[in-house]
């Protein structure tokens, strides 16, 4: 037999259930985290209240919403390409793109603004400070770090898919990977759900 | 004095006891069982199978007994562990830091030493902490063992109730030195060990007694016991031999004046050990490594005094 | 294995209303946290934050619409995080 | 045999035809050459180790060097051979046969698994030769040491990293593959209890695996950048690590252990003619192991000054995740009863894993009882343990199967007198080398000791010799399969009378696995 002749199986609930697998994996790998942060602010609870203090509640909120509306034109996207609407989707669709890239541009400047005042791992201001505080900005680096990584790895999925829809491989009748798609973008976003009010709220 | 303290080592040797004999209860019958079926119903004597079908009783058995019996195992380990980690109240308190790649222990009256020297039958509670890597102290003879973690402090117990000279060793991974990291507890009579032990702050006494140093020419006899006291307590015994044998590090013996090859960076060289070689060694041991050792000496920067290491000099200069 | 993707059509609406809804939980977790009632803000918190995940996957990521297979999945690893959680405070509680 | 897979045209030419395969059989066999070479690698050092610990005081290696080999043992039998070994190379080939399928659910994820696998192996074995050398942390990677050493941590992590995603990608496809692609008329109670077994090992590989790869990743972030999680300077505490790591690596001993049960599940009944006793009881008891297994990563942690209570707990549950093993053991052996029983190789092996698991899950229970661990952990005891458990268990079982499928996979047969007599070299080569060191660790041998004091003389030597002779039996037992992959006898499609979807094609089965779809009508074990 000739392997090339290989028949595309389409399995609608099968490639949806991968998907899903694949994202428990990425919750266990956040939950992994979230429990270093558990321990960490059990331990040192006041110094994590401290140190909340030099987050911008009002930066990490304008990115919470940034975030929850680019879920919503995700879902949409899909809902339209669902109906055969292919223009809508691809509207939505770059919305969803856009919406993301200024969630990192926010990232970028909060990021460097806490680096400007001397806040980064292994930083001499930090490391004279009491081990609270630098347990909760290692955290607060690695855990938005990764996120921010998923994001970038995300917003790159979800341009490919915007190209895709273009050129017709993604449409109506088939559009499985745009789903997926968004089954990552919206646990992306869950993530970010919980990351929130762990940092820029506990003061 | 507590007397009829039972011997350590037995809720360690009554649960192991217990469980081997459940084990070999099981495995024995097994594996009876097992080669008994292969031999009964090989095909030769038994060419048809037959079908037995499911046994939903037989399967409850095998689920509870079992469960049973690891309730009851559990049940025993629980108690030897909870005498284990009781500590009398007499119990006598030694202070042990470990570090790569030696033991330090420090008695109440600020007496320190490498080695574990304890008055038979009576308790002993040891503080545990580390100062660098994880390590794990280990008292074969008493069945205990606990991790030694920087930063904090975890406990053991144990009643010495035999005289005689026990093995202590590291169990934790602790670097090129671990299988090195061994020491011993001498359990001593009583009398023994007071004499041994002192009156009040040894340490103290000590420094007292000692003139202050001023050059190398004016030291004396008493310093370079004081150094060989040193080298015994800050263990560097433990790489270091006195007597011509090379351990994981060059001996002492002969060592000043020696012509030996180091290597710095990648390069070898030819040097004359002397005085500066000496200090730099224990300071910055990575500068300068000696060749045909591996590259571990640590470096005693803040481990040892100033003065500490001018006696350590003068004492090795002795060895000859 | 042929399956065409079931013919359910979510209503635009639906997704909108879920968005507001997290817009305003949103406010209410930042309000939430200036309330300063100490450990209870953070639950309050945690607990909003979970209100809000829900949304999300039950909308925005269908789990409304999918079969039950994937409703009870979902429950795998989060029991499994929430255990492993658990079962580490017992270490560090009573250190 | 022309109309094997072997011969099908593929998308590639030649060598590539393999390297960019999407065919699971390929996939699989893929994965069986470089795990069992990785293998060979992994038994070498083992073979240089015992030299070294012949007597004390003997000097073969430097302590830097037995100390990197011994880590480096570690980390190639667990992560290359043995967690990969029998779910990535007889899980690939065998399970979507059994499911009567055409592939696996997603063939391109299938092939990039084994890619990350060896790209993880490559960054392992390439920092040997980097840096300072390959890590000489143990496999455990404990911090602080593994943050501190000044050898190649970060790059050999790295590659466990990899290989951690490889193996969270195949539990994935393998979970996805056997919920929708069983042929008709294969009920979840009609499934093969081999396939039942991947199944359960596939959950753990999803679901632990990631908090593995966190971990790790911590470690590098801790040795670049330096965040403090890990450092007890800066507030980190080691304890967490070691939850860590355990938390994924005690599921990861049933990743193991549970696909090398279900092997021999499969050969049983097929050797002693009759069903298996308790097919429920031994799905239920693999979905227990894998459940249980979640709860008990502290039980290595009873000396880690974790608080009491912890330690209390975890050797409740660790007592509770023993039964289901006991239940498969009694299982099986219910299983030979009026049986008609052909001692081949298959059942051979499967009789030696029987012995050599039981032996091992039971000084599991010494280790798991608190008053003894305190004993025994961190002696040559946790090695024995270990070795009895992954090596006569898990490793066994893969012989087994190995044996067992071998005419499946190749068409051809071994040579069976071989096959018995290097068994039998395996079984007294073994139990010489690894039950010396239960002595060893009863009388407080510590482990990864690169020497040792002279009173441990005697049950080194004998555990020196024995690994001479199970290298032997190894040799022979090689020897025979490599051999008889050109020179056996062409095997037929089934000649073991196997009643499972995987003996109804040819051996070697074609491309597409059948030639008509089958369907299923009765159980996995049902003769006749
Ligand atoms: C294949 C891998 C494998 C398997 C299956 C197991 C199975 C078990 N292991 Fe093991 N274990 C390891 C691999 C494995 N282990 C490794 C690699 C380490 C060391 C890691 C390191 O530190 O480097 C380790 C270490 C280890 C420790 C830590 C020791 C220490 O460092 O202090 C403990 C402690 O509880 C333990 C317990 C158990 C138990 C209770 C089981 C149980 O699942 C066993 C169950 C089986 C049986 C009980 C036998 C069959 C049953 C019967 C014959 C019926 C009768 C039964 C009863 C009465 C209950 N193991
Ligand atoms: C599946 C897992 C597995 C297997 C199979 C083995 C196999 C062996 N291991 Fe093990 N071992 C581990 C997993 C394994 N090991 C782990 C996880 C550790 C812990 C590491 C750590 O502490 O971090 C360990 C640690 C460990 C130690 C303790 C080190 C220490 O604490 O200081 C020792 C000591 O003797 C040892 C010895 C051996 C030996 C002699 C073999 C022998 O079985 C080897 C027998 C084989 C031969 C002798 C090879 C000859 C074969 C041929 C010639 C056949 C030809 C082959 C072909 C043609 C392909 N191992
Ligand atoms: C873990 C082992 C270890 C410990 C502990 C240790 N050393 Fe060393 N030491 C070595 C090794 C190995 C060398 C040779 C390699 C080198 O120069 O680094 C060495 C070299 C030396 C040298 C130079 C010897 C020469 O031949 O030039 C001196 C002096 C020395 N050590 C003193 C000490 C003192 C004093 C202590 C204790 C405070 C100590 N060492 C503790 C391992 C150790
Ligand atoms: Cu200290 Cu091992
Ligand atoms: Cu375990």
């Amino acid at each position: 037999m000739n392997e090339t002749t290989h028949i595309e199986h389409r399995d609608y609930i099968g490639a949806k259930l991968g998907m899903w697998l694949f994202l428990f994996t990425e919750i266990l790998l956040f939950g992994g985290m979230f429990l270093v942060y558990a321990e960490y602010r059990q331990v040192n609870t006041a110094d994590f209240h401290e140190a909340g203090r030099e987050m911008n509640v009002f930066i990490g909120a304008a990115n919470t919403i940034i975030l929850l509306t680019s879920s919503l034109t995700m879902a949409l996207a899909i809902s339209e390409i669902h109906r055969g609407r292919k223009d809508r989707s691809v509207l939505f669709q770059a919305a969803t793109v856009l919406l993301g890239v200024g969630f990192l541009v926010n990232k970028y400047f909060e990021w460097s603004d806490h680096i400007r005042h001397g806040f980064y791992p292994d930083s001499p201001q930090l490391l004279a400070m009491s081990h609270g505080k630098i347990l909760f900005f290692g955290l607060y680096y690695v855990m938005t770090g990764i996120h921010a990584l998923h994001v970038v790895i995300g917003l790159s999925v979800i341009a490919f898919m915007l190209a895709l829809t273009l050129r017709g491989g993604v449409s109506g009748a088939d559009y499985v990977k745009l789903e997926n798609a968004g089954l990552f973008w919206h646990l992306v976003d869950v993530i970010w759900i919980y990351l929130f009010p762990l940092f820029y709220l506990i003061t | 004095m507590v007397t009829g303290w039972p011997n350590l080592s037995n809720p360690a040797d009554n649960t192991f006891f217990f469980i081997l004999g459940i084990s070999l209860t099981f495995l024995v019958l097994n594996t009876g069982v097992m080669i008994y079926f292969v031999f009964r119903y090989s095909r030769k004597r038994h060419p048809k199978a037959e079908e037995v079908g499911e046994n939903t009783p037989l399967e409850i058995i095998w689920t509870v007994v079992p469960i049973l019996l690891v309730l009851a195992i559990f049940y025993v380990g629980w108690k030897g562990f909870v005498y284990q980690r009781t500590v009398p109240p007499d119990a006598m308190p030694v202070k042990v830091t470990a570090r790569q790649w030696s033991w330090t222990f420090t008695y109440e009256n600020g007496k320190e030493d490498g080695v574990l020297h304890v008055p038979v039958r009576k308790p002993v509670k040891l503080l545990i902490t580390s100062a660098d890597v994880l390590h794990s102290l280990f008292i074969p003879a008493y069945r205990i063992k606990e991790d030694c973690v920087p930063n904090r402090q975890t406990y053991l117990w144990f009643l010495p109730d035999q005289l005689g000279s026990y093995d202590l060793f590291c169990t934790e991974y602790c670097g090129v030195g671990h299988s090195a990291m061994i020491t011993k507890v001498e359990v001593m009579p009583q009398k023994d060990f007071e004499e041994w032990y002192g009156g009040a702050n040894i340490t103290a006494e000590a420094e007292k007694k000692k003139p202050a140093a001023k050059g190398p020419a004016e030291k004396t006899a008493p310093v370079s016991e004081e150094g060989a006291r040193l080298i015994q307590v800050k263990g560097c015994v433990a790489c270091h031999a006195t007597d011509g044998t090379p351990k994981i590090g060059p001996t002492f013996k002969g060592v000043f004046g020696r012509r030996e090859t180091v290597i710095r960076n990648g390069q070898e060289r030819e040097i004359t050990v002397d005085e500066a070689f000496i200090r730099q060694t224990l300071l910055r041991p990575e500068l300068d490594r000696v060749k045909g050792f591996p590259p571990i000496m640590p470096s005693q920067q803040g481990q040892l005094t100033d003065k500490e290491i001018d006696e350590i000099v003068e004492y090795i200069k002795t060895l000859k | 294995m042929e399956q065409k993707p079931e013919q359910h059509f979510v209503a635009t609406r639906t997704f909108v209303f879920t968005w507001l809804a997290l817009l305003l939980l949103t406010g209410l977790t930042v309000e939430a946290a200036h309330l300063r009632m100490g450990e209870w803000s953070m639950i309050a918190n945690i607990a909003i934050a979970s209100a809000k995940a829900s949304l999300v996957l039950w909308f925005f990521m269908h789990l409304k619409y999918e079969r039950k297979l994937f409703k009870v999945l979902l429950f795998v690893p989060i029991a499994t995080i929430s255990i492993i959680i658990w079962l580490t405070f017992f270490d560090i509680w009573y250190r | 045999m022309e109309a094997s897979f072997y011969h099908a045209r593929t998308k590639y030419p030649g060598i590539f035809g393999w390297l960019f395969t999407t065919d699971h059989k390929r996939v699989g066999l893929l994965y069986l050459l470089s795990s069992l070479s990785f293998f060979f690698v992994g038994v070498s050092l083992g073979l240089t180790m015992r030299l070294e610990l012949i007597r004390s005081g003997m000097h073969f290696y430097s302590a830097e060097a037995y100390n990197a080999i011994f880590t480096l043992h570690g980390v190639v039998m667990i992560f290359l051979f043995i967690i990969p070994g029998i779910p990535s190379s007889l899980g690939n080939f065998i399970m979507p046969l059994q499911l009567g399928a055409r592939d696996v659910a997603f063939p391109k994820i299938n092939i990039l698994s084994w890619w990350l696998f060896i790209a993880g192996g490559a960054c392992a074995i390439t920092s040997l030769f980097t840096g300072s050398g390959f890590p000489d942390t143990g496999w455990t990677f404990y911090v602080p040491y593994s943050i501190r050493t000044g050898t190649n941590v970060s790059l050999a992590v790295f590659g466990v990293f990899l290989i951690g995603l490889s193996s969270t990608l195949t539990g994935m496809n393998f979970l996805t593959t056997i919920h929708r692609m069983r042929a008709p008329g294969l009920t979840w109670k009609r499934l093969p209890l081999f396939t039942w077994a991947i199944y359960a090992t596939s959950w753990v590989q999803l679901l632990a695996t990631p908090v593995l790869a966190i971990t790790l990743l911590l470690v590098i972030l801790e040795r670049v950048f330096g965040v403090g999680f890990f450092d007890p300077a800066k507030g980190g505490d080691p304890i967490l690590f070691e939850h860590m790591f355990w938390i994924y690596s005690h599921p990861a001993v049933y990743i193991m252990i549970l696909p090398a049960m279900g092997v021999v599940t499969d050969i049983i009944p097929v050797f002693s003619r009759r069903a298996i006793f308790g097919y429920t009881a031994i799905a239920a008891s693999s979905l227990a192991i894998a459940f249980l297994g979640y709860l008990v990563w502290g039980h290595h942690m009873f000396t880690s000054g974790m608080s009491d209570t912890a330690r209390i707990i975890f050797s409740f549950l660790t007592f509770l995740v023993a039964v289901p093993s006991g239940i498969k053991v009694f299982n099986w052996i219910a299983s030979l009863y009026k049986g008609s029983i052909r001692t081949d190789a298959p059942l051979l092996y499967t009789l030696g894993f029987i012995f050599l698991f039981s032996i091992g899950g039971l000084t599991g229970l010494v280790q798991g009882a608190l008053a003894t661990n305190l004993h025994v952990h961190g002696t040559y005891f946790i090695v024995a343990h270990f070795h009895y458990v992954m090596f006569g268990g898990a490793a066994m079982g893969f012989f087994a199967g190995l044996h067992y499928w071998f005419p499946k996979m190749f068409g051809r047969m071994y040579e069976e007198h071989l096959a018995k007599l290097a068994w039998v070299f395996l079984f007294i080569g073994f139990n010489m080398l690894y039950f010396s060191m239960f002595i060893l660790g009863w009388e407080g041998m510590p482990r990864r000791y690169y020497d040792y004091l002279p009173e441990f003389n005697a049950p080194n030597l004998v555990s020196t010799i024995g690994s001479w002779i199970l290298a032997m039996g190894l040799f022979i037992m090689f020897y025979n399969l490599i051999h008889s992959l050109f020179a056996g006898r062409v095997a037929g499609n089934n000649p073991w009378g196997g009643a499972t979807l995987e003996w109804q094609t040819t051996s070697p089965p074609p491309a597409e696995n059948f030639v008509e779809s089958p369907e299923v009508t009765k159980g996995p074990y049902e003769f006749r």
